[in-house]
């Protein structure tokens, strides 16, 4: 499991090379890349400010992960989370899993993002022509957590 | 008893504080107690801490409930839904 | 739309970074590599052939990508399968797909793959210390592509 | 009329051949009939393709069911499931 919280960018080739390097039993890597869009609600966006909670993030995502695999059948995972001054076309989060079959990776990187959206101390601040604002949570957000309950 | 308090984004800004420290009598040890402290400032405070809007509690790091305990030097952090990834 | 079926590896983050490259409507990619597994059937894999019917291989190809795009917001795909000899650990397959939105992205990736799995003319022959074999289709596989008809 | 037939993967290997022309009457312009002209070879051909075994059949880069029409100069394709990915 590699959780890492950072300004600076990720190479998400090299993290996902990294992820399957030397191990045979891994046949699927399945990952996301959250992007920063000049488009948000109707507003355009000419940048945002990512902040957190350094002392809970990790620890939240390192329970998120866990949680995931505690599920399914995994050989690996990894997740960057950008904080900081972002701009569109930004990457703002990666996650990356690894597994011995598609099923399970595609499951558990989807479940990790959901719950990362929901359960992870960050808050996004856009700049838009109208000034700056917080971004509200989305209901599907919510809804998309909540389908992974048993 | 001390206990740490944070705010974060939204709220951090409506109060116009990162962080304190409150003394709270022993007998209080629940997040909701220490809510009531805080919705007692009024204001601000009393507003968007009333009951019923959308905010989030942590203690020690970890998302927590109204009726979560608080022993002496927890860290408890007040702030509104996450908006990550 | 990039389809390619070639003998040569891909650099997946090279693809990536081509599909997300200055479309800041782009919120999303989600992304899957398959890779060859030196164990399989409860056999140990030396190697593999891919075979597959080249006249049908970027049309059934297309025809699955053109299904993803009527039923999702996509802003992106790109589909990348070897064929020829490849071994453990080779990458066999990549598909990644661009969206405004994360569950677009997921839901027509792994759709790319349910349907690339049953319906896109490929075959597999395994080397492993018993002899040449057959790969058999799964089940599974039949059901993964089940599950998308309305 | 002419209809080109190709064989992949095990039956490629089973029939030890990868592409021929049949000459077929007009009147058996149908996929099922075109299997039926096979399998009166007998041996691994009427074993191969008998009712129930697992194949699939594909006219003009399409998959087809049994009651596909032809016509002539189609290109038909014959092989085992797939097992790309």
């Amino acid at each position: 499991m590699k959780i890492s919280v950072q300004e600076a960018d990720f190479d998400a080739g090299v993290e996902i090379s990294a992820l399957r390097a030397g191990n045979p039993q891994i046949g699927a890597v399945a990952s996301f890349i959250g992007l920063v869009r000049d488009m948000n609600d109707g507003s355009r966006v000419a940048a945002m400010t990512l902040e957190h909670y350094p002392a809970m993030t990790h620890k939240a995502l390192s329970a998120i992960v866990a949680e995931a695999e505690a599920r399914w059948a995994l050989l690996g995972c990894t997740v960057i989370h950008r904080v900081g001054a972002l701009f569109p076309t930004d990457q703002i989060v990666l996650v990356a899993v690894a597994s011995s079959h598609r099923a399970d990776a595609f499951a558990a990187c989807e479940f990790i993002m959901d719950y990362l959206k929901t359960q992870a101390p960050f808050w996004k601040k856009e700049r838009t022509p109208e000034g700056e604002r917080w971004v509200e949570p989305r209901v599907t957000d919510e809804q998309a957590q909540a389908r992974w309950a048993e | 008893m001390n206990i740490k308090v944070l705010y974060f984004a939204r709220l951090r800004e409506r109060f116009g504080i990162s962080e304190e420290v409150l003394e709270l009598p022993d007998s209080m040890a629940m997040v909701a107690m220490l809510l009531d402290v805080l919705r007692a400032r009024g204001g601000e405070w009393a507003e968007a801490l009333a009951a019923g809007q959308n905010f989030r509690v942590a203690v020690n790091q970890d998302m927590a409930a109204m009726n979560a305990p608080l022993e002496a030097d927890d860290e408890v952090a007040i702030f509104p839904p996450v908006t990550g990834g």
